[in-house]
């Protein structure tokens, strides 16, 4: 019996991990600049508790296997266990487990502890039941007013742009973001109605979109494409359907997109939704 | 307080009438029972849920005639709608953690084993004890109200995860199906559970403190003390502050107030205040949910856990005839592990807008809580260096909650991390996280449980050798499933997603995504070997002796099963530490807490709390 | 027990004295509200106050001064902690108010038709 | 043989268990710890409360005439009902048992004037339009902040959910302790010693709610009446 648990325990463990090794399931390819530290931190933090994945059941199965009844033996050994072992492992734990906390935050810092840079492409972001709407500010750099009041579905005014502000005249809003690659991008996330995620897996970014705030968060996309955008925090119904697009353009192509009038702007995203392919999974 | 504890002592001679013995009893053994089979119940709607939910991740769009007669209107021909999958998915949290790993592990085997393990007739408050079942009970049959009054008859109750964040779960009907009748129930089915669990938490620690028997000193408690002990501190602490945002959510949502709610908000249609469908709101902090249910929401997932730890401690050295390794240690890793389970609750909202700098706190506090579990880990390990172990069903079990402990803690390490919880959060990595930790080495506890104590509870063995299948295919069951569910997480495969079909990064999963549903409904039904054994062996298993499993602990002191006042009139007298297996000299390798000193026995090392440098 | 644990410590005029300062306290809580002052400083001043009734409340009222120390250090400890831990709220109280989305708040009609 | 026996033919150190280790009977304890965590739900609600007010524009409507002179009053009553009680227990320590039972229904009185009061308090503000969803119109007008953000309809929510919560907890201790009152002969010293710690609490729980709520929200500059 001791034996077939402790074999059935390797193998699992055999399982478990190999199943990580092949890597046959993977992240997708990351296309913003801070990913690849996550990912190293990612692989650090999977190779240590890895190890004590391993270590323990491995233990586990060496004790039930070593320490089975074999009747051989009259008694147990009779401890009550040892303060040394105790403050060695303690101590090692803490230290590891405090190391990875400390380490596991840098690239948090620096994505959430400070402001975009200068320069960064800003994009409105508003959510709602279900569905993503981009609010691009057009040539001048500048957001028209939007008001919860002027919100008219019929009207295709999904954000409630003010048409009396000037500064909407070369505003456009499109359910797909549109980005330039290399470039910083701000987002200014809020929602329409409940929480909703803003979550693109090749960017290693998350955040929700909390209705009543408007929550600015900003990343590097440096990989040109066409990515999917889902969201990930549960919004009702039709949660799994909330999906759109991430266009990372190169700085011209997205200029002159961006540079488009409303309509103009519609049609040539189909095409660039055309143009690109999604990365092979 | 003179005859005070003697008042409580006498207060309920043993009843005679069958209702007042088994329905409405003030015993602490038939209230346990009556626990357990509460959350034998509920686990089985929840695992049915969980077979439905994952037969429509893996086969979407296919016609499932059963399902099309039983749920005309979730599953239209048979098909399950989104608004009914969700609507599964949050009745099955919901289920799972309140009314199957709060009410066995600690109503159920608490109830019915610690006042023995300390030595006491019964529990300080037999009244309220009763009360607090029957309260519970009531909180149970609320939810399961909200399956059939669910407001939308596509759905079998309210759609918001077993965590209902507002406002999605503040707004009512216009929300959106899911968001009506069904959960105004759920919130008032939880605020009543919270009531119910606070009475019998303040019962737990009363009866702990007060009424441990001569001898029972603190650190000669049995380790399933303890947990029971900080569980029950946990409880008293964590639920009032869920009560209170439950309180404010109900009224949200009846009442028209806006704790929850922002202003301006515009759904299906409709802006606030635009008319009575949609009253006017603002100002309301949908953060401030998150807080409150966390608060709460952290302590109570080791709520869960600590009572199964308890028992795997206690059963780990009990069949490797060997004292628990470290005892002290172990004690202060509960305490740790209670005390730093109340610093950590933001490691659920690094992504929710919350203040990214209280993120990195809390999250820094959230890896120095793996210490403490470290500690019992590796205390487990130490346990079973050196014995002899017997390979008994609740030994089997037990040795599977450390290694499924395992393995679903570490992964808490990634996910504590901030930076790491970016891609990871709300992906199946989070499912298969606390699937294993929660999900199946807390209930692993509750079977060893099981196995370990149905004699004593029943005077009855259960058949080892089912019970023995039962464990090889589960322990191998859940490892299949919940571990692929990891790298869907890495993959990012979102939660609460009725189906994965829209997402082109998603389809290569759909292989691992059958596995598991095959692996899950293999498992469901092993289940059934369990609840067959269960009640077989209760009319028809071998007589027990009083103390089959040679243990130590005073509930092997009485009969199987006790007597009505636990100890047939005289208490027993308490003489050493819980767990003195394989003691040179004595007779023979167990000595009950109550066998008086041999002389060979080095005077005071009774205590048997972790005698360091006593090794061979 | 021994009579000792029957007898109720503290004689009336003890608590007679509790009270006229808790009123006293009351009192000046009171004559506070008009003192025009900074809000926070406020809230901490009459916090302090609240603070200092409630301790003579469990203290004496409540019996705690006289019930043994390790009662005492069972039940205030656990208490203190878990309230300054829902202090970890306040940072998102903030927050949620720099980062709110400004619009024009319609006036609520005059709800009139809710009597 | 009960604990408390035990206790005295084996005198053992205070948690080697056959003891009572604070030398308080269960349900003395167990009053105790429900008062801890019921102190925490209020707690919540209270924070709760600051959190919303820390981010709203929060009205202070609440004049000297009615709500602070009431308030004032009802202050009064529960103190002076905390005073009573204590009068009532030690008066039972002593064994006096009618007049433990007189000061009890002297602290009824004083909770149900509480009560009332609180009541005609609440009347008062219905009147005035307020709403556990909706501000009075002449309070919006007159406390929109300079930037135009109108103050917050949460006033009343909380305003009615805290007082409400404790309002009950006032009610409930009022009928416990007229149980009390009418089993006094009955019960043990300890009992009334309990029922006392319940009504104290919730006197300790008025202590914070009075000054969060009415005291911090004072019309100072009489702006309604303008
Ligand atoms: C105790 C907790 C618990 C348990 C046991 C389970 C058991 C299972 N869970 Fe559950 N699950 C949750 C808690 C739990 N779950 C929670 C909290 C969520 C989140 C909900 C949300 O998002 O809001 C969730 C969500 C969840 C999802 C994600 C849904 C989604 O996000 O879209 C899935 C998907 O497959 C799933 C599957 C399963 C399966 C297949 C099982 C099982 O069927 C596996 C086999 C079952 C067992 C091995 C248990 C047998 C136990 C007994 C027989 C009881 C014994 C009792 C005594 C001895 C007294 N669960
Ligand atoms: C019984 C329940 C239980 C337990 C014990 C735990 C234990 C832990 N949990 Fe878990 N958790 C849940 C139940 C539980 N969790 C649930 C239900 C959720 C989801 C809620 C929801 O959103 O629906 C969740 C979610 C959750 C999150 C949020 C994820 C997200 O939503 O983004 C995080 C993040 O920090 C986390 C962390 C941890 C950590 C660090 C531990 C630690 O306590 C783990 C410590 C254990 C170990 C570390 C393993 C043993 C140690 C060793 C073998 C030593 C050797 C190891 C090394 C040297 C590395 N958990
Ligand atoms: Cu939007 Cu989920
Ligand atoms: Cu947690």
């Amino acid at each position: 019996m001791g034996r077939v648990l402790a074999v059935i325990i390797w193998l699992l463990t055999l399982g478990s991990v190999s199943l990580f090794f092949v890597k046959k399931w993977w992240f997708p390819t990351a296309i913003s600049e801070h990913a690849p530290a996550l990912d190293r931190q990612f692989l650090l933090t999977i190779i240590v508790v890895g190890l004590a994945f391993t270590a323990a059941q491995v233990g586990l199965g060496y004790m039930v296997w070593k320490y089975r009844d074999t009747g051989n033996r009259e008694r147990a050994t009779y401890t009550h266990g040892s303060s040394k072992l105790e403050v060695i492992w303690t101590t090692v734990t803490a230290v590891i487990f405090i190391g990875l906390a400390v380490m596991g935050q840098s690239v948090w810092a620096s994505l959430r502890f400070n402001e975009a840079p200068a320069g960064a492409f800003p994009v409105e972001v508003v959510a709602q039941q279900f569905q993503w709407n981009f609010h691009y500010a057009g040539t001048d750099g500048v957001f028209g007013r939007t008001e919860p009041k002027l919100i008219d579905d019929s009207a295709l005014n999904f954000i409630g742009l003010d048409e009396a502000d000037p500064n909407m005249k070369d505003d456009s809003v499109h359910s797909v973001l549109a980005v330039p690659v290399n470039r910083p991008v701000e987002l200014a996330l809020r929602s329409k109605d409940v929480i909703h995620n803003f979550w693109v897996p090749e960017l290693r970014f998350k955040q929700d979109l909390v209705p009543g705030m408007v929550i600015k968060v900003h990343f590097t996309a440096n990989r040109v494409g066409k990515y999917e955008l889902a969201c990930a925090e549960l919004c009702g119904q039709l949660h799994f359907k909330m999906k759109s697009y991430m266009l990372v353009l190169p700085a011209e192509e997205h200029q002159a997109l961006i540079g488009l009038p409303q309509d103009a702007f519609q049609t040539r995203v189909t095409e660039l939704l055309a143009k690109y392919q999604l990365p092979a999974y | 307080m003179s005859g005070e504890a003697h008042a409580e002592v006498h207060r309920h001679p043993a009843p005679t009438s069958f209702i007042r013995k088994y329905i409405f009893s003030v015993d602490h053994k038939v209230i346990g029972i009556q626990y357990i089979l509460l959350a034998l119940v509920a686990v089985l709607v929840g695992m049915t849920m969980s077979v439905l939910m994952r037969m429509n991740l893996s086969w979407p769009g296919t016609n499932w005639p059963i399902l099309g007669t039983l749920f005309p209107g979730g599953a239209p021909d048979g098909m399950m709608t989104p608004e009914f999958y969700l609507s599964l998915v949050t009745m099955h949290g919901t289920i799972m953690v309140f009314f199957v790993l709060t009410t066995a592990p600690q109503g159920g085997f608490g109830n019915y084993f610690l006042p023995i393990q300390i030595g006491a007739e019964d529990m300080a408050f037999p009244y309220l004890n009763m009360l607090s079942f029957w309260v519970t009970l009531v909180g149970f049959i609320v939810i399961l109200a909200a399956i059939f009054f669910s407001g939308a008859e596509s759905t079998v109750g309210p759609i918001g995860g077993w965590t209902g964040y507002a406002p999605l779960s503040a707004l009512g009907q216009i929300a959106g199906p899911g968001q009506g009748m069904g959960m105004n129930l759920w919130i008032i089915s939880i605020a009543i559970f919270c009531v119910g669990s606070l009475l019998g938490a303040l019962n737990f620690i009363t009866t702990l403190l007060n009424m441990r028997t001569r001898g029972m000193s603190l650190m000669r408690m049995p380790l399933t003390c303890w947990a029971w002990f900080t569980t029950a501190v946990l409880a008293l602490l964590s639920f009032p502050v869920l009560l209170g945002g439950g309180i404010l959510l109900l009224l949200d949502r009846v009442a028209g107030t806006s704790f929850f709610i922002p202003g301006g908000l515009y759904i299906s249609g409709l802006l606030s205040g635009a008319d009575e469908r949609f009253p006017i709101h603002t100002g309301g902090s949908p953060i401030l949910w998150q807080h409150l249910f966390w608060f709460f929401g952290h302590p109570e997932v080791y709520i869960a856990i600590l009572p199964g730890m308890g028992a795997t401690s206690h059963i780990l050295a009990t069949f490797a005839r060997k004292p628990v390794f470290g005892y002290r240690a172990m004690v202060f890793a509960i305490f740790a592990i209670g005390l730093l389970g109340f610093f950590v609750w933001g490691h659920h909202m690094f992504i929710s807008g919350m203040s990214p700098y209280s993120a990195m706190t809390f999250s820094i506090l959230t890896l120095s809580i793996g210490v403490p579990s470290a500690v019992k880990t590796f205390n487990w390990l130490g346990t079973l260096w050196g014995g002899r172990i017997r390979f008994t069903t609740a030994m089997l079990f037990a040795i599977g909650f450390v290694s499924l402990f395992v393995a679903g803690g570490i992964t808490g390490l990634v996910l504590g991390q901030t930076s790491l919880d970016l891609p990871m959060h709300d992906t199946y990595f989070v499912t298969a996280h606390f699937h294993l930790v929660m999900g199946v080495a807390s209930i692993f506890g509750m079977f060893a449980a099981t196995y370990f104590w149905f004699p004593k509870m029943f005077g009855r063995m259960m058949n080892e050798k089912l019970g023995k299948i039962h464990f090889w295919i589960t322990f191998v069951g859940v490892y299949c499933i919940f571990v692929p569910m990891h790298t869907m997480g890495i993959v990012g495969m979102p939660r609460r997603f009725a189906q994965f079909t829209e997402y082109e990064y998603l389809k290569s999963l759909h292989p691992l995504v059958v596995f598991v549903s095959i692996a899950a409904i293999a498992t469901v039904l092993t289940q059934v070997l369990f609840y067959f054994n269960l009640f077989w062996s209760m009319f028809k298993g071998a007589k027990a002796t009083d103390n089959p499993w040679e243990a130590t602990t005073l509930e092997w002191n009485t009969a199987s099963p006790p007597p009505h006042d636990n100890f047939a009139g005289v208490l027993p007298v308490v003489h050493r530490g819980p767990y003195e297996f394989a003691v040179p000299g004595a007779p023979n390798d167990f000595m009950m807490q109550t066998d008086p000193e041999p002389a060979e026995m080095p005077a005071g090392d009774g205590s048997g709390n972790g005698h360091n440098g006593h090794k061979h | 027990m021994s009579a000792h644990e029957e007898h109720f410590a503290g004689s009336n005029k003890l608590f007679v004295s509790i009270w006229v300062w808790l009123l006293i306290l009351t009192v000046i809580e009171i004559f506070l509200a008009y003192k025009p002052m900074p809000l926070h400083f406020m809230l901490v001043v009459l916090l302090g106050l609240s603070l200092i009734k409630a301790a003579l409340i469990i203290a004496y009222f409540m019996h705690l001064k006289f019930e043994r120390l390790s009662l005492i250090l069972t039940i205030i400890p656990m208490l203190v902690v878990c309230i300054c831990l829902l202090f970890v709220f306040f940072p998102d109280s903030f927050r949620s108010s720099d980062l709110r989305y400004k619009f024009k708040e319609t006036v609520p009609a005059p709800t009139a038709e809710d009597h | 043989m009960s604990t408390e026996a035990r206790a005295q033919h084996f005198p053992a150190a205070d948690w080697d268990g056959g003891v009572l280790p604070y030398r308080v009977g269960h349900r003395k304890l167990g009053m105790w710890l429900f008062i801890v965590s019921d102190s925490l739900t209020f707690s919540a609600l209270l924070i709760g409360y600051s959190y919303l007010r820390a981010s709203n524009v929060w009205p202070t409507p609440f004049p000297f005439y009615p709500s602070i002179v009431f308030s004032s009053v009802m202050t009064f009553c529960l103190l002076s009902s905390s005073l009573t009680m204590v009068f009532g227990v030690s008066a039972s320590s002593r064994g006096d048992k009618d007049k433990a039972r007189k000061w009890i229904f002297a602290t009824i009185f004083f909770g149900v004037a509480f009560i009332v009061l609180h009541l005609i308090e609440w009347q008062h503000l219905i009147h005035e339009g307020l709403q556990p969803f909706s501000l009075p119109a002449h309070w919006v007008s007159t406390f929109t902040a300079p930037d135009g953000t109108l103050p917050s309809p949460l006033f009343g929510a909380t305003f009615f959910a805290i007082t409400g919560l404790h309002m009950f907890h006032v009610a409930t201790g009022a009928i416990y302790l007229a149980v009390v009152a009418a089993r006094v002969k009955k019960l043990k010293h300890e009992d009334v010693e309990i029922s006392g710690l319940y009504w104290h609490f919730v006197d300790l729980v008025w202590m914070f709610v009075f000054p969060l709520i009415y005291i911090m929200s004072v019309d100072v500059g009489g702006a309604l009446a303008k």
